[in-house]
């Protein structure tokens, strides 16, 4: 009945455990609530412990029935638990400073998930088995499941738990009107073309835009007959409307043009999304489903148990119902001719750029930064895709062109030594012992820049690139290990460089480069994380395209073939040499690019920015994205970078997560959670084309 | 028709540019560093003494380095990989270490000496066996997690893998163990044998203080300050190498863990079962390792789990500078980066805060000019 | 001898040396104009090292290669392709994660002139040099057998395709002189009878210059004007397939070795 | 056709965005509903290697101060204070990160931190464009209060300490000849800069000037080649990790008997456990003036409440801070029409440059009054020796008094 490896790998389980209880993630998150007076992230953890050691017994012993599976389930989470309930005897024994003083970081067992509430140590061991069984039998019947109800199941629990966690930052995104408002449109209109069985894009697009136009109508009236305006009336036309009345158009007209638009847009999104390939499609849903959950969430203090059974229905419902909806729009997709999906494809993408650039006002300054920080690992992973998924190459002083980026432009925009010598490294500390106030106040007046964010941008993603050139040609023989450690090498020199009082004067030794201007557009300063947003916007939509078109390019399939096999790509014609050196030269414009903004955006920069941790993170979420492909890059610069920013809390575990990551997704899935997927370029090809118009 | 055949043997010129380039470059910095260094000789900023304390400086870290390198050197000569987790390797004999000794240290609720005192020895024999054993077991356990199922990837999933687990190790030991810095005790050990009447000690009297005396020592008309600690560092070090060099190259493992270097699927139809060798690789470079790192605290008492990171690299360096492979290579590459690194800097008049520049710059140019090292790269003799 | 064709790879005292091991050991060997010419000979004789010397892999010690009248000692290996000669692998040697379409596109590589600017900014001439180029891939796709593969991974094409498809990457190259190491190696004797037949095709329609190592001694007879033979690093032997048959120190050179298997696939010829 | 449209929708787009751009402004009133807690933002460095203990001790001194006064009344009514605690990670970065965090939360009256300068001048970039005012316990590099209008800090500049501690060195120790090591934080380097001016103008000298790497252990050529200038002393601006080192290892270069000393950076108890025997005799020169009887009940309170000793040298400076917004608070805020409580930024970022300035306030650490920039503590620095693993403040140094006879020396 219990499986031979039942017992070995709940123990394995039972030895995370332990690290877990010492690390003291059982205890340090007790305040954090997931949802209120409910359930704290501490005894989600807990919880998760027992239900992975649930899980794993189980499945060791697949394929014999649902009890076997439900006991070996039990028998799994009640060993996990009895093992946690060791460790409570353990430190039951011990005195506490002893203990203390080995895990610095262990607090004592009260308030911990370990002790259920109970406050002696034998009751709660008892306790804890008991659990431990339940919560693996239950893991153990969910197994049992069919996949898809088991996917849709945990998809559903991580939503909601997703959300619960991260419900401080993001609870003041949208009301629940405006949620409601938006997700029936786009609700409505998939309806009515999928009722009225539409298929032409003019029939989707007039469907579509009418129900916009109806539910504008619609929503209008509602709200201004309850008197409800704040809450229903879609904030972002409010946020804009002082805006439009200052262009020399009738103000009202356009205001209300505006609100009308955003709903005719969900509308066509509803109505196109019935006839979309999958990724497209799914996101609909999932965007209307997260906006839902969004406005329930804001539309109480904190998340307790009703929302959270609210939320769980919605995520529920929308993972239950989608992969059916989905096959069917990707096969009408898919039977369209060509220029109806491009049409289709045009839409989407016009909503999609839409909601991203009205989107800062909604998320505030707070959400806005985290995402200029997300887009800025997104440029610099970009560029390191180049290299490590594309040509092969790995890059562990990927920061040094980060920094050159940085400083070059920082260098060149800020009053520094090539505008006035003498004056800048003295200022900050000398001049103002003497009393020279007027320098330190008035030097970016006295002595301004070199020039303008504007023209150092080009120069830095220069020289940046050149740099990386030349930092290539000595290591162009090397491979693998050996490049790896060279290059860090190259980080760790160039980092002891910039601090070094050596090179003060021109990079200001640790005191860095400070009093950078910011970007300006005319007259608007681009120093807020939400205006910045844009530019950073536009340089990770423009990153995203240049490599691309690269890598379908000739040079792409160089790098691809010298990754594959550099001595026959060179057999093939390629130049090798020529090949790696501009797949340095590119990764490294990139990392410069992504480093002119980086210092520009915080105004100032400090040599401690760039430290080998910088490369780590890059290189993680490359290879959790998945090598070699873009999508893969945004998804892991949302889980590795976003997350752990959104996530205070969890911070400090952040880069054991991404040891932990690295290591799983190289044993498991070595391609990463989005590997690229090869071109289809037959069907670009002028004979198939020609076939497909003569059908 | 026929071009003349003895072309392209002075460095290959015309062939390759960027090589030939290299080499001019290279030369150039050789003949840089040399002017300038004479320079400071002549100019008497730079003399004998200091010459000579560097070497004695730098003689206890190189040792460290050169055992820390034999981890290396012995999993790549086996395996052709570098264990980037061995850093961390070292760092968890260190703090498994400090453990040892901060309870041997504990004064017994009795009152009187600790058993640190009483027994110094002893006690610091113990405390070497716990990290020796805390960082096999590290380095055993990951070599079955996470390199063995990698075994016929490709050589970048089993680098980044390697690359995981070091940072991974590393988070583990500070979120479990804290990010404060602890500090191994002050050991005073007095040899009676030996007595220093003109420099006393403060706790040994004229006895000779073999782990915390600082001695002055005549050069010329100057002095260089010695601790007889630098030279059991150095002893123990080369007692440890020499032994391991014994065990690789007279005995029955030994045997089988060149042949396993030369050829895995040989050797394993020779009957070596592969994976046992592979795992007393590992073994063997972690228990060096973990000696290596009690030696260190004991040399600079402070532990952190950050602290494998500037030992490992510079060992990695030493490794390559002496020939990655190759065992006696790796001893003398890590005695050699040691006193480069203590020495370089005074010689050619650069801040020491650039001191590791030095060694880095180091790595990077044997990477790049010499990759084979200094005495070439061999756990066996025959390489093609 | 009569009836000279014209000179297209000309090797001259050829020596390449590994340590100790001479493994091509004064090598003299001309191939013409729109001959087939074969190199046999068995297991370590030194064939493949010999190709990889004409091609750029190894830099020969001592003697010269000269191509179409120019000397490609000490070229690099991208420079020699481009001079015209391609060449297939013993052990098949794709760009497994690239589809096949792009082992052929890579293939085309040095006759494409779009920079990286062009690519990065999408002007139109980059896009109809790549659609021109989709288009020639497509054809020799067809041209090779390959019809419908095109966008399977090369990794995931079966074996006798791979094969075909490392000979289309070679043709993308646009060659004079066309170098096929083993071609039939691991394959069955009508997939052996199909490529001999693709082999003449190939010079046929072409016009290409075939020269190639092979174990499968009816290959190499069916199809050869010339075939050479190495044995120890030495060349051995040179005539037509009856001439080469019949000397004496090649029935030596394959003595204990089942010379009598001529349909068999790959000799199990063990160096000595 | 459809592509040429979708093209100039793109144009069109991008152009309201730009339009967008400037609307975002953090509104000026705080409004406090009645019943709900005054929230003050609290910026410190909890993670990282060595620098969570000072971090985590400016977090001790912030409860302290809301122990001692938990509430503020406005009118009649009284408001609970509550802090919002988050990470600057003490970098840039985190201080961009804390600095949107805390500008996007319309609650916050303002923010006490954040911890290092580098944190600071991010955070206040982003402050100065929102109003928001912020006072900094520990950030002492010297260009911050100018550069930032809403920036204030109740800890004096290391153009201060440096200055003073130059003095102590040249006057008070009698000592001509020093050498300087910084580890190459913005704060070491800063502080080893003002120091070797101020040291230099004294007419001392400066013989032998060196920088260590935070992470390294073996500092001995480092010192090895400081020795070589025979300096008298030598002085260290970093954090306690690498002092305990250099304490240590100056005896291996033959600088046994030569005098180490530190700054604020290394006065935590961290130092002593790390240093052991070789910290016996180090002077240490620090800002806060801790021998006011209002800076001994609160080290005692301090120990009652959370039953350690201080971990860091910023709690006396955090509760300053803290009772500064509290007080300005209770003077700006206003009861309306509701029952809420309002507070207008402009006023109390007023309110608060001005602190002190007319009538001095005694603070904990000690005399609070702003110079108008947010200098709000006069540069008194006090100095330490360490003796019997303890900090023993020496109370014969009056730095103020030894400048005056300096600066008559000079007049001479």
């Amino acid at each position: 009945m219990i499986g031979k490896n039942t017992l070995r790998n709940a123990a394995y389980v039972g030895v995370v455990a332990i690290l877990l209880a010492f690390m003291d993630v059982y205890s340090s998150f007790g305040e954090k609530d997931v949802i209120a007076d409910f359930f704290t992230l501490s005894q989600l953890l807990f919880y998760a412990t027992l239900f992975t050691g649930g899980v794993v017994a189980a499945r060791s012993v697949t394929g014999r029935g649902l009890g076997v599976s439900v006991l070996n389930g039990m028998v799994g989470g009640a060993l996990v638990a009895a093992i946690l309930a060791l460790v409570v005897a353990f430190v039951d024994a011990v005195p506490f400073e002893g203990i203390r003083f080995v895990f610095a970081n262990f607090s004592p067992l009260e308030g911990s998930a370990l002790m259920q509430g109970q406050a002696d140590a034998l009751p709660a061991m008892i306790l804890l088995v008991v659990i431990g069984a339940v919560v693996g039998g239950i893991a153990g019947f969910i197994a049992q499941l069919p996949l898809r109800i088991q996917n849709t199941l945990f998809g559903t629990v991580a939503a909601v738990v997703i959300i619960g966690v991260l419900q401080g930052q993001i609870n003041r995104i949208v009301t629940l009107g405006d949620a409601l408002a938006i997700s029936l449109t786009f609700f409505v209109a998939y309806m009515a073309v999928k009722a009225l069985g539409f298929k032409s894009n003019l029939e989707l697009l007039l469907t579509g835009a009418g129900v916009g136009v109806a539910s504008a109508i619609l929503f209008g009236v509602a709200a201004s007959m309850t008197g409800m305006e704040r809450d229903t009336l879609l904030r972002g036309s409010q946020q804009l409307e002082p805006i439009l009345l200052m262009l020399p158009v009738v103000g009202d007209l356009l205001s209300l043009l505006v609100f009308g638009g955003v709903f005719v847009l969900f509308g066509l999104y509803g109505a196109v999304a019935t006839t979309l390939g999958r990724q497209m499609h799914d996101a609909g849903w999932y965007f209307m489903a997260v906006t839902l959950a969004l406005g329930v969430l804001a539309s109480a203090r904190a998340l307790d148990v009703p929302l959270a059974l609210v939320i769980f229905v919605i995520f529920g419902l929308t993972f239950a119902i989608v992969p059916t909806l989905s096959v069917r729009a990707t096969a009408i997709y898919e039977s369209l001719p060509r220029p109806a999906r491009t049409v289709n494809r045009r839409v989407f993408f016009v909503v999609v750029l839409v909601i991203l650039l009205v989107v800062p006002p909604f998320m505030g300054a707070s959400l806005a930064n985290t995402l200029n920080l997300v887009m800025i690992y997104i440029i610099m992973g970009v560029g390191m895709n180049v290299m490590i998924g594309y040509a092969g190459l790995l890059d562990l002083g990927y920061v040094a062109s980060f920094a050159i980026g940085a400083y070059t432009a920082g260098i060149l925009t800020a009053p520094s030594i090539l505008t006035c010598p003498g004056v800048v490294d003295q200022a900050d500390a000398f001049n103002l012992l003497r009393g020279y106030e007027d320098t330190v106040l008035g030097l970016q007046q006295v002595c301004p820049g070199l020039m303008t964010f504007w023209q150092a941008w080009p120069i830095a993603i220069f020289v940046s690139g050149l740099t990386g050139m030349m930092l290539g040609v000595p290591v162009m023989r090397l491979r693998g290990d050996y490049l790896a450690i060279v290059t860090l090498g190259f980080g760790e020199i160039l980092q002891r460089i910039l601090i070094s009082s050596t090179f003060k004067p021109l990079f200001g030794g640790p005191q860095g480069v400070g009093r950078i201007p910011v970007p300006t557009l005319g007259d608007i300063e681009l120093a807020r994380s939400t205006e910045v947003y844009y530019l950073f916007l536009l340089v990770v939509a423009l990153g995203a395209v240049v490599v691309l078109r690269l890598a379908s390019s000739r040079l792409g399939r160089a790098w691809r073939a010298l990754r594959d096999d550099e001595d026959v790509a060179e057999a093939m014609g390629i130049n090798t040499t020529v090949a790696k050196l501009l797949a340095f030269g590119v990764s490294s414009a990139f990392s410069g690019m992504g480093g002119a903004l980086f210092g520009a955006s915080l105004q100032g920069i400090f040599p401690n920015s760039f430290t080998l941790l910088v490369s780590i993170n890059v290189l993680s979420l490359v290879i959790l994205g998945g090598m070699g492909g873009i999508p893969g890059v945004f998804i892991g610069a949302f889980v590795l970078v976003g997350m752990p920013e959104i996530l205070r809390e969890l911070r400090d575990y952040r880069l054991l997560a991404f040891g932990v990551l690295l290591v799983v997704t190289m044993l498991m899935r070595p391609d990463g959670l989005l590997p690229p997927q090869p071109p289809k370029l037959s069907e670009q090809s002028t004979a198939h084309k020609q076939a497909a118009a003569g059908d | 028709m026929v071009q003349t055949t003895s072309r392209s043997s002075f460095l290959r010129l015309g062939k390759d540019p960027i090589q030939t380039f290299l080499y001019l470059a290279g030369g150039a910095l050789l003949l840089y560093v040399l002017v300038v260094a004479l320079g400071n000789v002549a100019a008497g900023r730079y003399g004998l003494r200091d010459f000579l304390q560097g070497i004695v400086l730098g003689l206890a870290q190189g040792s460290i380095y050169a055992l820390i390198a034999l981890g290396y050197t012995l999993v790549y000569g086996v395996l052709r990989m570098i264990n980037f987790a061995h850093s961390e390797v070292f760092m968890a004999g260190a703090y498994i270490g400090f453990f040892a000794i901060n309870a041997f240290s504990q004064t017994p609720e009795s009152g009187g000496p600790s058993f640190l005192e009483q027994n110094t020895v002893l006690a610091l024999l113990l405390t070497i066996i716990v990290g020796m054993t805390a960082s096999s077991i590290i380095a055993v356990l990951l070599e079955r997690i996470a390199y063995r199922p990698l075994r016929r990837a490709p050589r970048l999933v089993s680098l980044i893998t390697a690359i995981g687990v070091s940072i991974t190790l590393q988070q583990l030991f500070l979120r479990l163990f804290g990010g404060g810095t602890r500090s191994y005790p002050v050991v005073n050990l007095c040899f009676e044998p030996l007595q220093v009447p003109d420099q006393v000690d403060r706790v040994c009297g004229t006895a000779m203080n073999l782990l915390q005396g600082r001695y002055r020592l005549p050069i010329g008309e100057q002095e260089i300050i010695v601790r007889p600690l630098y030279f059991i560092v150095f002893a123990i070090a080369l007692v440890l190498m020499t032994t391991m060099w014994f065990i690789v190259q007279r005995t029955k493992v030994g045997k089988a863990m060149r042949a396993v270097a030369e050829d895995k699927n040989t050797a394993s139809l020779m009957g070596i079962n592969v994976d046992r060798i592979i795992v007393v690789t590992f073994l063997l470079g972690a228990t060096l390792a973990g000696a290596a790192a009690v030696m260190f605290a004991v040399y600079n008492p402070q532990v952190t789990p950050f602290m494998g990171f500037f030992p490992g690299v510079k060992a990695f360096t030493a490794a390559v500078l002496g020939g990655i492979g190759n065992i006696p290579g790796a001893m003398a590459g890590g005695l050699l980066l040691g006193i480069i690194e203590s020495a370089a800097p005074g010689m050619l008049g650069i801040p020491s805060q650039l001191e590791d520049v030095v060694a880095f710059s180091v790595l990077v140019l044997i990477m790049i000019f010499r990759p084979s090292g200094i005495f070439g790269e061999a756990l066996t003799k025959s390489r093609a | 001898m009569s009836n000279q064709p014209e000179i297209l790879l000309n090797c001259a005292g050829v020596i390449k040396r590994f340590g100790g091991l001479t493994a091509v050991n004064a090598v003299d060997l001309k191939v013409g104009r729109g001959e087939i010419v074969s190199l046999i000979g068995p297991n370590g004789a030194g064939k493949t090292t010999f190709f990889n010397c004409i091609t750029g892999f190894y830099t020969p010690e001592e003697g010269d290669v000269v191509f179409n009248g120019k000397s490609l000692k000490g070229a690099r290996a991208d420079i020699i392709a481009r001079a015209g000669i391609a060449r297939t692998y013993q052990n098949i040697r794709l760009f497994s994660k690239l589809t096949a379409l792009e082992n052929i596109l890579v293939g085309m590589h040095q006759h494409l002139k779009a920079n990286m600017w062009g690519a990065i900014l999408g002007l139109p001439s980059t896009r109809r040099e790549e659609q021109r180029a989709l288009d020639d891939a497509m054809e020799l796709l067809d041209y090779c057998g390959l019809t419908g593969k095109g966008d399977t991974l090369a990794s995931n094409l079966p074996y006798g395709y791979q094969r075909r498809l490392e000979v289309a990457r070679a043709l993308a190259i646009r060659p004079q002189l066309l170098l096929l190491d083993e071609p039939t190696a691991g394959m069955n004797p009508q997939e052996t009878d199909d490529m001999m037949h693709f082999i003449r095709k190939l010079r046929g329609d072409l016009n290409l210059t075939i020269f190639l190592i092979e174990h499968d001694m009816k290959l190499v007879m069916g199809v050869s004007d010339r075939v050479n033979v190495m044995n120890f690093g030495r060349k051995i032997a040179e005539g037509t397939p009856a001439e080469v048959q019949a000397n004496p120190d090649v029935i030596e050179a394959y003595l204990g070795s089942s010379m009598t298997d001529k349909s068999g696939g790959k000799q199990k010829v063990e160096g000595v | 056709m459809l592509r040429t449209i979708s093209r100039k929708a793109l144009v069109i787009l991008a152009l309201v965005a730009l339009v967008v751009l400037p609307t975002m402004a953090q509104e000026d009133l705080i409004v406090v509903e009645a019943g709900d807690d005054v929230v003050i933002g609290l910026a410190a460095v909890l993670s990282g290697e060595g620098l969570a203990p000072i971090g985590e001790d400016i977090v001790r001194g912030a409860e302290l101060a809301l122990v001692v006064r938990p509430t503020v009344t406005v009118g009649e009514v009284e408001f609970n204070v509550v802090f919002d605690v988050q990470d600057d990670l003490c970098s840039a970065e985190g201080g961009q990160a804390v600095g949107n965090y805390f500008a996007a939360q319309p609650a916050v009256i303002g923010v006490v931190g954040p911890t290092c300068s580098s944190a600071c001048n991010a955070a206040s970039t982003i402050f100065d464009q929102a109003g928001m005012a912020s006072i900094s316990a520990s950030c002492t590099s010297p260009v911050l209060a100018q550069d930032f209008e809403t920036f204030s800090r109740t800890v004096p500049s290391d153009a201060a300490q440096g200055a003073d501690a130059a003095i102590f060195i040249f006057d008070y120790l009698g000592l001509s000849r020093i050498a300087t090591i910084h580890d190459g934080s913005a704060y070491g380097e800063g502080l080893v800069n003002v120091l070797t001016e101020a040291f230099t103008a004294l007419g001392g000298e400066v013989v032998a000037a060196d920088a260590v790497t935070v992470g390294d252990t073996d500092f001995r050529s480092t010192l090895d080649g400081i020795a070589a200038g025979a300096p008298e002393l030598i002085f260290f601006g970093g954090f306690p990790a690498e002092a305990a080192r250099l304490a240590e290892q100056r005896a291996d270069a033959g600088l046994g008997e030569v005098i180490f000393m530190g700054a604020d950076g290394i006065k935590t108890t961290e130092f002593i456990s790390l240093a052991g025997e070789v910290a016996e005799g180090v002077y240490i020169s620090s800002p806060a003036a801790a021998s006011t009887d209002a800076a001994a009940e609160f080290l005692a309170a301090y120990v009652e409440e959370f039953g350690i000793e201080p971990t860091g040298p910023y709690n006396t400076n955090t509760a300053d801070a803290v009772n500064m917004f509290l007080d300005a608070i209770e003077a700006v805020g206003v009861i309306n029409d509701d029952g809420n409580l309002e507070i207008s930024r402009a006023a109390l970022l007023e309110y608060l440059l001005a602190y002190g300035s007319e009538e001095p306030v005694d603070g904990i650490t000690g005399v609070l009054s702003c110079n108008g920039d947010g200098e709000c503590l006069a540069p008194l620095i006090s100095f330490a020796i360490v003796e019997g693993g303890e900090f023993v403040t020496l109370e014969d140094v009056n730095v103020m008094d030894m400048e005056e006879e300096t600066e008559e020396e000079t007049e001479e």
